[in-house]
């Protein structure tokens, strides 16, 4: 039994736990300490996260096909796990308590909302295991069948934007099945280390083709730029906390597998020397700039939503755009801000979404236009929105400011200005909506119906506030998410982003526990400064300059609806939904192909394909 | 195009592939069933005598073993025997055809094919619950999508 | 109406009567520089009520240039510590200005411009004319005339500015002490359930500055009827009782 | 040796008799056809056992090997009998109407199949094959309702011209090598047959026993039929039935064609099943012909594993058999309930969860979810072809890839609708017992093979090449060579 | 001792910015009035509003967070002049960088956004909403400018580019070297400013100075801070990134005065714009430019 077996098995007895006991609340509990031991197994191998270990193998293998099927943990497994395993556990925390049974009480089958989250987990840590391409493939399936069925279980809509991601998953999957069965056929081999020495000895339309198909394959996982309409939807609905799981981490996995593929075994170096012919773009240029898209078109569409989950779900989309663009830059800086912004994302992604859900919890809805003013009544679920939101958006002193400001930092390195100035549209977007985001769910006016809301229950508040922990101190000290990016940038060959505690030591380097400090202490003074002034009175919303006008509570005076009219006058038009059309134009054309291929089948007289047949066979025998 | 050409093995195989043109023609031209059943005949009659013709030479005589004839100049016999089993086999076939034909007609009072395809259809969607696809005759009916209702969507392009 | 003329209208005390206590720490410290500060900062809020307003842009504009003055238009009360009320009042708008009064912070300073704040002016018939401006809110300075020319509005706020820097301007001070005096006003004008959105008697009890003058009938009657008015303070929901949503 | 026989015989006899039976004992002749399959399977086991890697041959009749009926008994065959026996034996007919007509044809289909199975001789295959398309179209019509008796003559039609050109085929075989014994025909055919006589031959045989494995342009019965049929005759024609022909058509490829065009026409006619078929079932709104499609396009994928040379192209084509052999008649089973509109199915998960839950489990194999075997089949398919690098054999790695993601649409939308929790106004029948536990003992069979993947593949690669095997098969029927007997 | 050097740096660095920040806040006044023929407030103008608004006796309160979005706003300055390298007070320049300190400059921006939303008027949030669309606008250019120094100095701290400039001489600075950048960013800077003709968010007779409608006493006061604060960050960024910076005093001030006054005096004359317009006029002329200027520095 080596550490990986302990961890697949507590995941597996996790998983069993979740489906045997799940309807009970000590069921949910037991499955939360369940997901900490999953944690204190992964920590049996944190050697990998320190690279003072490079890999773990587990005892467990099969030979089928003439295949030995091999799992192993190695840095970049280990990172992703953590990640994994820590939304879980905060995920099934939050379901547990009075989230849970109110799921129950409404009709949802808490049993099989754990079992999923559990298979979630259990099959994400295949995945990451995996050490070869099939048993890749077999960790990809189970993976997208796994998200299904925890996205489909809210039923109604649920099932169709479930169907939907479903469609699109497989078909990322036959065309992945494609590109790996493609090596095979080059390489005679599943085995990574076969591949990454063929790869040098590839023809370059063979490797164009095996770019093309891999990347669509995990593109689809990941919903970068023309996969990516299936996920906010789907992800917004998916019943509480296991949204927030799956905008956490499940579609990293899409990332997860190509950086093994792509970046590890075919190499961007590689990528680099794939010309598009009659342009000055190569292979890598093109997944920057699918990547920049990604960031901006899905970030403006989360700037429109109405609806708090869709926003969040959207940005969701958006940010893989950031962790792309750092992997495929592939220097030391960029490379550690996209697997940096992976750990970052997830922690205020997940924070962001239990706080929505806290709030649908107390009040019934995510409708941005329907909330309001809840910050005096759950404060604390503002104080981890805010913590989240400035992470989103990527402001010091958060997380989420190192990462991409590592990401910024390598693109002025590389010297690409545009694709410099996407990424920062991108973040500027982000603000936008963010800000919008906040204001209306937590800040103006209070509802009426809403004055006898209170916090969020303990259960519920308590994994918001240590993920809120986790934001503030992996901004205040980045050095330590930056010791496992190093291992994971030495464990797949990249050159290693020398840092400290504090950030990184370089020209125009960046110092986080200076600036943090500075900015606390900033704070400090402006305190003092505002309390130079007079006392202040505390007053009734309602107590508000309007034009002389008396306001009643009655009064609807919350400003949400069409939040950014002057940008959206202007871009307004800019949205043209093209990609909803082009997948419709997709559903038309099998849709109409297969009312001919019907007609074939129904109306047409058989005798018309056997005369075809017998002139076919006639030309054939003739020619 | 001299007589020496139009011996009888010409004749015989012609005969032969001619039976299975005009069966082949029979089934794929005709509408009605009882002419499509007699194409199936005339197409077994063409194959049952290329089978029968496969070891044919001209002036074999019977594969009867009587003094004098050597089994050289004898036509193969095992393809007689076939035959045999084939007509047998085929008349079964037809007869089956002829008696389901009856049914047919006392079910759907028409032996034209396009007629029992359209009712064959009509019975298997009413079974199952689901519409009739529109047919030809009738114009399927245009859906329209207010357009309206599409622009307010709220999801992104 | 019936009880409400069963009230009688008090009379209103002056400020020196009230001990107003100075919360302000920095006040108390350099109290000359801040009250000489307060004259030569005044952002003023003009109330365009009348045909006076008209007077304002030459004053403000290059002829005159009140910013020399360090005068400045504000357009929100609580921004402003001057309020303008440029010409006749009626009910209606009455209403509007006692808002925008109780909303400004203290100090604050009222002038009435033009004649029809003195005693109703040419509209003294007026059915719908509030005719005695300070009768419903303190007023600093009047500065008469129909209309006061540029000239006049200027020397009307160079003489509040030295009211300010000898520390005479405290009349914002009377509408907390007397508070019940002009609510009665207020009332007898407005009917008796008029209230404002501000909460006046929980600001001067803030502040320090009840005396037994700012309570009366005519509060008692506004507090008979007021929507409560607290401001929305946390609550993190120790209480374990279901929030509404869940009940229904 | 003459278990082997017997395995033809008995049922054929014991469906003869039932009748008679009947005249006696009614509960005998209901007891006694199941009995008589069970006995079947049992001698067909006992056979497989004593079998090893030794193939077998019987000469029927007492004469010797050109001129005998031969009955050749490899694993490759007598895995198909034995699939045939046991199929007809769990997807017994109940008919509502005769049962006892639908008892013997039912024995004589089990009969007539295991006989295709064995035969080592061209014409006794189209034998056995005309009469059990004969039995088949009794299977069909069984049911009485007008739609099955047209359907039965439209299938008819179609079959008895497959049929005459299969005959035609015949002739040109035995017009060039003078013989139709397997063992005889695979000695000549390099030289005699390797020609465009051959190939035509080919092509009338493929035209002809394609019918029964649904070949893409002679599958137009395809639909109607398993919209008409019983859900029990459905699942034996596309399970079982299909699989025989397809075995027909697996030995004419080892044995005497080898034509490279011949393996072009089968991908072509392939891809052209898989993407018509597929296709078609995208828009199907009932259930019945949705799964009718969807093994049109199953069986294309079959014939596109034959067309790869070699043992690698019978070891896929096998494994893909033997999987859709036990998934799409448990799929007709849970159909029988659950046939017509889709949109009727709304929350039936709900009163029949187990039904459910294996309806999701075949879809996912189906669609080829590791680690189910469908997953594994598909790859065994695949992975020769990329190898083979030529442009067709890359489209139809395409066509199987993407008719994969169709698969998964259509098959998922049924899912969602079981799944779905708005209630229909008609309340759901649970499934008949029988039913359920067939299609459970089927699913469960899969969910066997999940563990059993190695031992399995070996086995069936073994059994590939066994079948494979030329001159195994010459030695076997005839251990002297044949070459002279020839006229 | 260096830690002690560093704490004095630290504390006179936010007040050395508040001081120039007041002269630069009564420059602008005073250029507004002179451009109106108007004699403009007295010199001590500003410091007597913001001691007048501190001395407030009354004021509201709409809650915490508006309290502490004032605290955000001041004190998120007060750390962001640190980072600014000015002569002889180097302070936390190498620890961040331009990217940082474009960052840390959203800051108080955010927390006066959250501040104003906490006042649950609607003007206010019209003016927030109308702030970070202008932000939006203008952010692209800028952050074109800023690749494009970073770019040509091939270092993004802003302490190294003043020691390049410098060491170098005039003709290093960033003006000679990249003048489309540099009037990229001249163009914006009154729009960074929040200053005519793009104060949108403002627009004192539409919407009641947005943002500011709540504002009373001494949260006005932290706002006239802030503003002081400001305009020094905006003139002291330009001059870093263009003009050499400064080792003296004597010759930093006039810069970062200069480059306040510039663009004043220009926007005092235009009216404003509307909001969609601002987009529009900054996605269109600075963009170009900035393109533009990228392309010839990087070629």
């Amino acid at each position: 039994m080596t550490a990986l077996d302990n961890l697949l098995l507590i995941s597996a007895v996790t998983l069993v736990i979740a489906v045997l006991a799940g309807n009970s609340r000590v069921g949910g509990w037991l499955v939360t300490i369940m997901y900490a031991l999953q944690g204190a197994a992964l920590m049996m191998m944190s050697g990998l996260g320190y690279s003072t270990l490079t890999m773990v193998q587990s005892s467990f293998s099969i030979e089928v096909l003439s295949q030995q099927l091999l799992w192993r943990f190695d840095a970049l497994s280990w990172f992703f796990a953590l990640i994994t395993i820590g939304a879980g556990l905060f995920c099934s925390w939050f379901a547990s308590g009075e989230w849970g049974e109110k799921y129950r009480d409404n009709g949802g089958s808490l049993r099989l909302f754990h079992g999923a989250l559990a298979l979630n987990v259990f099959s994400m840590l295949v995945l990451l295991a995996s050490g070869d391409l099939l048993t890749l493939f077999i960790g990809w399936e189970l993976v997208s069948w796994a998200s299904f069925l925890i996205m489909a279980l809210a039923g109604g809509k649920a099932f169709g934007y479930a169907m939907r991601y479903i469609s699109y998953a497989f078909a990322g999957a036959m065309a992945l099945l494609g590109g790996l069965l493609l090596i095979y056929a080059e390489v005679g081999s599943f085995d990574f280390q076969s591949l990454k020495e063929a790869v040098p000895t590839m023809s370059s339309a063979t490797l164009w083709l095996l770019v093309v198909l891999l990347t669509a394959g995990f593109g689809v996982k990941m919903a970068i730029l023309p996969f990516h309409l299936w996920q906010a939807k789907a992800y917004a609905e998916t019943p509480g906390p296991g949204a927030a799981f799956l905008g956490a981490i499940s579609s990293r996995m899409g990332l997860f597998a190509f950086i093994v593929v792509i970046v590890q075994l075919i190499g961007i170096s590689r990528l680099v020397e794939m010309k598009i012919p009659f342009t000055f773009l190569d292979a890598q240029d093109l997944l920057a700039w699918i990547a920049v898209f990604t960031i901006i078109i899905p970030t403006y569409i989360a700037l429109r939503q109405h609806d708090a989950r869709r926003l969040l779900a959207w940005h969701g989309v958006g940010q893989t755009g950031y962790m792309l663009l750092g992997i495929v830059i592939a220097n030391d800086l960029g490379s550690a801000g996209g697997l940096m912004h992976v750990f970052n994302y997830a922690t205020y992604q997940a924070m962001l979404f239990m706080v929505v859900i806290a709030v649908i919890h107390r009040t019934g809805t995510s409708n941005l236009n329907k909330l309001g003013g809840l910050f005096t009544r759950m404060p604390l679920s503002y104080l981890a929105m805010l913590v989240g939101i400035i992470g989103l958006a990527g402001l010091p002193p958060m997380n989420g400011f190192v990462s991409k400001w590592l990401i910024y930092r390598s693109l002025i390195v590389d010297g690409s200005p545009l694709l410099f100035l996407g990424a920062v549209i991108g973040t500027l977007g982000t603000i936008l909506s963010v800000y919008k985001l906040i204001h209306n769910i937590f800040l103006g006016q209070l509802r009426v119906e809403h004055v006898a809301v209170r916090e969020a229950p303990l259960s519920m508040v308590i994994p918001m506030m240590l993920l809120a922990a986790v934001v503030f101190v992996t901004g205040y000290f980045p050095g330590l998410v930056l010791d496992w990016t190093s291992a994971v940038q030495a464990s797949i060959g990249i050159p290693v982003l020398a840092h400290h505690l504090g950030g990184i030591d370089m020209k125009g380097g960046l110092d986080m526990i200076w600036i943090v400090s500075v900015l606390l202490v900033g704070f400090g003074f402006g305190t003092l400064v505002f309390f130079l002034g007079g006392r202040s009175k505390r007053v009734h919303q309602l107590d508000n300059y309007a034009g002389g006008h008396f306001l009643t509570a009655e009064t609807r005076y919350h400003y949400s609806d069409n939040f950014y009219p002057g940008l959206m006058h202007l871009i307004g038009p800019w949205y043209r939904n093209s990609f909803e059309w082009l997948e419709r134009g997709l559903i038309s054309a099998v849709d109409t192909l297969s009312t001919a291929m019907q007609g074939l089948y129904r109306n047409a007289h058989p005798s018309y394909l056997l005369l075809a047949v017998v002139v076919f066979a006639l030309s054939w025998v003739i020619v | 195009m001299s007589m020496e050409f139009l011996d009888g093995n010409t004749i015989l195989y012609s005969a032969a592939f001619g039976l299975m043109l005009i069966g082949i023609g029979g089934i794929v031209i005709s509408n009605h069933l009882m002419r499509i059943i007699f194409g199936i005949a005339l197409l077994e009659a063409g194959a049952n005598l290329l089978l029968l013709l496969s070891t044919y030479h001209e002036g074999a005589s019977a594969p009867i073993i009587v003094d004098g004839i050597i089994p050289a100049m004898m036509a193969d016999p095992v393809p007689q025997a076939l035959v045999l089993t084939a007509i047998v086999i085929g008349v079964g076939i037809l007869a089956l055809a002829l008696s389901l034909a009856i049914r047919v007609q006392r079910a759907y009072g028409t032996l034209d094919m396009r007629e029992v395809r359209l009712r064959l259809e009509q019975e298997i969607c009413d079974e199952a619950g689901i519409e009739m696809p529109s047919s030809s005759e009738k114009p399927a009916e245009v859906i329209k999508t207010p357009v309206n209702s599409v622009v307010q969507q709220e999801s992104g392009s | 109406m019936n009880e409400l003329d069963k009230i009688p209208v008090r009379q209103e005390i002056s400020v020196a009567q009230g001990g107003a206590k100075r919360t302000n720490p920095l006040a108390n410290v350099f109290d000359e520089l801040v009250r000489f500060c307060q004259s030569r900062s005044m952002f003023m809020l003009h109330y365009c009520t009348g045909c006076g307003a008209i007077e304002l842009p030459p004053a403000m504009t290059s002829r005159f240039d009140m910013e020399r003055l360090g005068i400045q238009p504000m357009v929100t009360p609580r921004q402003a510590d001057i309020l303008l009320i440029t010409g006749y009042v009626s009910v209606k708008t009455l209403k509007r200005i006692i808002l925008t009064y109780e909303q400004m912070p203290a100090p604050k300073y009222v002038i009435g411009i033009c004649s029809c704040t003195v005693n109703g002016g040419m509209y003294w018939q007026s059915y719908a004319t509030a005719k005695v401006l300070r009768e419903y809110i303190p007023v600093d300075i009047y500065i008469a005339g129909c209309m006061p020319r540029p000239e006049a509005v200027i020397s009307g706020l160079r003489d509040l500015m030295g009211d300010i820097k000898s520390g005479r301007a405290d009349n914002w001070k009377r509408y907390f002490q007397n508070y019940d005096h002009y609510l009665g006003n207020q009332q007898q004008l407005f009917g008796e359930d008029w209230q404002t959105p501000t909460d006046i008697i929980a600001e001067a009890e803030h502040y320090g500055l009840m005396t037994d003058q700012t309570l009366g009938e005519h509060t008692a009657l506004l507090q008979k009827h007021q929507q409560p008015l607290e401001a929305l303070e946390f609550s993190l929901g120790e209480k374990r009782e279901k929030i509404q949503g869940e009940e229904r | 040796m003459n278990l082997l026989v017997l395995m033809i015989a008995l049922p054929l006899l014991a469906a003869f008799l039932l009748s008679i039976i009947d005249r006696a004992s009614s509960f005998a002749a209901r007891v006694i056809g199941p009995l008589v399959l069970l006995a079947t399977a049992a001698i067909g086991l006992s056979v497989w056992s004593q079998l090893g890697d030794a193939p077998q041959a019987v000469q029927w009749g007492g004469f010797q090997a050109p001129l005998g009926i031969t009955l050749y008994a490899d694993q490759f065959g007598l895995l198909f009998a034995l699939a045939m026996t046991i199929g007809t034996l769990l997807l017994w007919p109940r008919s509502t109407g005769n049962q006892l007509r639908s008892s013997s044809l039912a024995l004589l289909l089990a009969g007539t199949g295991s006989g295709l199975a064995l035969s080592g001789d061209l014409f006794n295959i189209y034998v056995f094959y005309e009469l059990m398309t004969v039995v088949s179209y009794g299977l069909i019509a069984s049911r009485g309702t007008s739609g099955s008796f047209a359907s039965t003559l439209r299938y008819l039609v179609i079959s008895g011209f497959g049929a005459a050109l299969a005959l035609a085929g015949i002739a040109l075989v035995y017009q060039a090598t003078g013989t139709l014994n397997l063992a005889q025909l695979a000695q000549v055919a390099p030289e005699k047959l390797n020609n465009l006589q051959g190939f035509a031959a080919f092509v009338l045989m493929l035209v002809g026993f394609g019918v029964k494995a649904e070949l893409f342009p002679v599958n137009m019965w395809v639909p109607e039929v398993y919209a008409t049929a019983s859900s029990r005759v459905s699942a034996l024609l596309a399970g079982v039935v299909s699989k025989l022909a397809l075995l027909i058509i697996m030995r004419l490829l080892i044995l005497v064609f080898h034509q490279p065009e011949a393996l072009t026409v089968l991908l072509v006619l392939g891809i052209l099943g898989v993407a018509t078929g597929e296709l078609a079932a995208w828009r199907a709104r009932d259930l019945n012909r949705m799964l009718a499609f969807s093994s049109i396009g199953q069986l294309g994928v079959m014939f596109i594993a034959l067309s790869i040379p070699g043992n690698a192209g019978i070891f896929a084509a096998l494994a893909v058999a033997v999987h859709h052999l036990f998934l799409k008649p448990a799929m007709f089973l849970l159909a029988a309930r659950w046939g017509g509109s889709i949109r009727r199915l709304c929350g039936a998960a709900k009163t029949s969860p187990v039904a459910a839950g294996l309806f999701v489990l075949l879809s996912l194999s189906l669609i080829g979810v590791p680690p189910l075997p469908g997953f594994w089949a598909k790859l065994l398919v695949i992975m020769p072809l990329l190898t083979l690098d030529q442009p067709l054999y890359y489209f139809a790695v395409f066509i199987i890839l993407a008719a994969a993601s169709l698969e998964a649409n259509y098959l998922f939308r049924v899912v969602m609708k079981l799944y779905d929790k708005q209630p229909t106004a008609v309340p759901h029948k649970a499934h008949a017992t029988a039913d359920l536990a067939t299609a459970v003992f089927l699913g469960g069979g899969l969910i066997a093979a999940v563990f059993m993947l190695v031992p399995l593949a070996d086995r069936l690669d073994s059994i590939a090449a066994q079948a494979t095997d030329v001159s195994t098969y010459i030695q076997t029927v005839a251990p002297q060579s044949l070459e002279g007997d020839v006229q | 001792m260096h830690f002690f050097e560093l704490l004095v740096e630290l504390l006179l660095m936010p007040i050395l910015a508040f001081v120039i920040g007041l002269a630069m806040v009564l420059m602008m006044r005073r250029i507004g009035a002179r451009i109106q023929r108007r004699v403009g407030p007295p010199v001590l103008q500003p410091i007597y509003d913001i001691i007048k608004l501190y001395s407030k006796e009354t004021q509201i309160s709409h809650g915490l967070m508006h309290e502490i979005g004032i605290i955000m706003a001041v004190g998120g300055y007060i750390a962001a002049e640190t980072l600014l390298p000015v002569p002889g007070l180097d302070g936390l320049a190498d620890k961040g960088g331009a990217v940082t300190l474009a960052y840390m400059l959203m800051i108080p921006a955010l927390g006066m956004a959250l501040g104003v939303g906490q006042c649950a008027n609607p003007n206010g949030s019209i003016g927030i909403s109308r702030a970070l669309t202008a932000m939006l606008a203008y952010d692209i250019p800028f952050i074109l400018v800023i690749f494009g120094v970073s770019y040509v100095y091939g270092t993004t701290n802003l302490a190294e580019m003043i020691t390049i400039q410098q060491q170098q001489g005039v003709a290093s600075w960033g003006i000679v070297q990249m003048p489309l950048l540099a009037l990229t960013a001249l163009l914006i800077l009154p729009a960074i400013m929040g200053k005519h003709p793009f104060e949108i968010y403002v627009a004192p007779a539409e919407i009641a100075t947005g943002p500011m409608v709540e504002m009373s006493g001494k949260f006005m006061g932290g706002l006239f801070v802030m503003q002081c604060f400001q305009l020094y960050t905006a003139g002291v960024i330009f001059t870093t990134l263009f003009l050499g910076g400064g080792l003296y005093w004597i010759t930093f001030l006039p810069k970062i005065f200069l480059v306040v006054a510039i663009p004043m005096s220009v926007a005092y004359l235009f009216p404003r714009y509307r909001t969609e317009d601002v987009l529009r006029l900054m996605w269109k002329w600075p963009m170009l430019l900035g393109l533009i200027g990228l392309a010839v520095v990087m070629k």
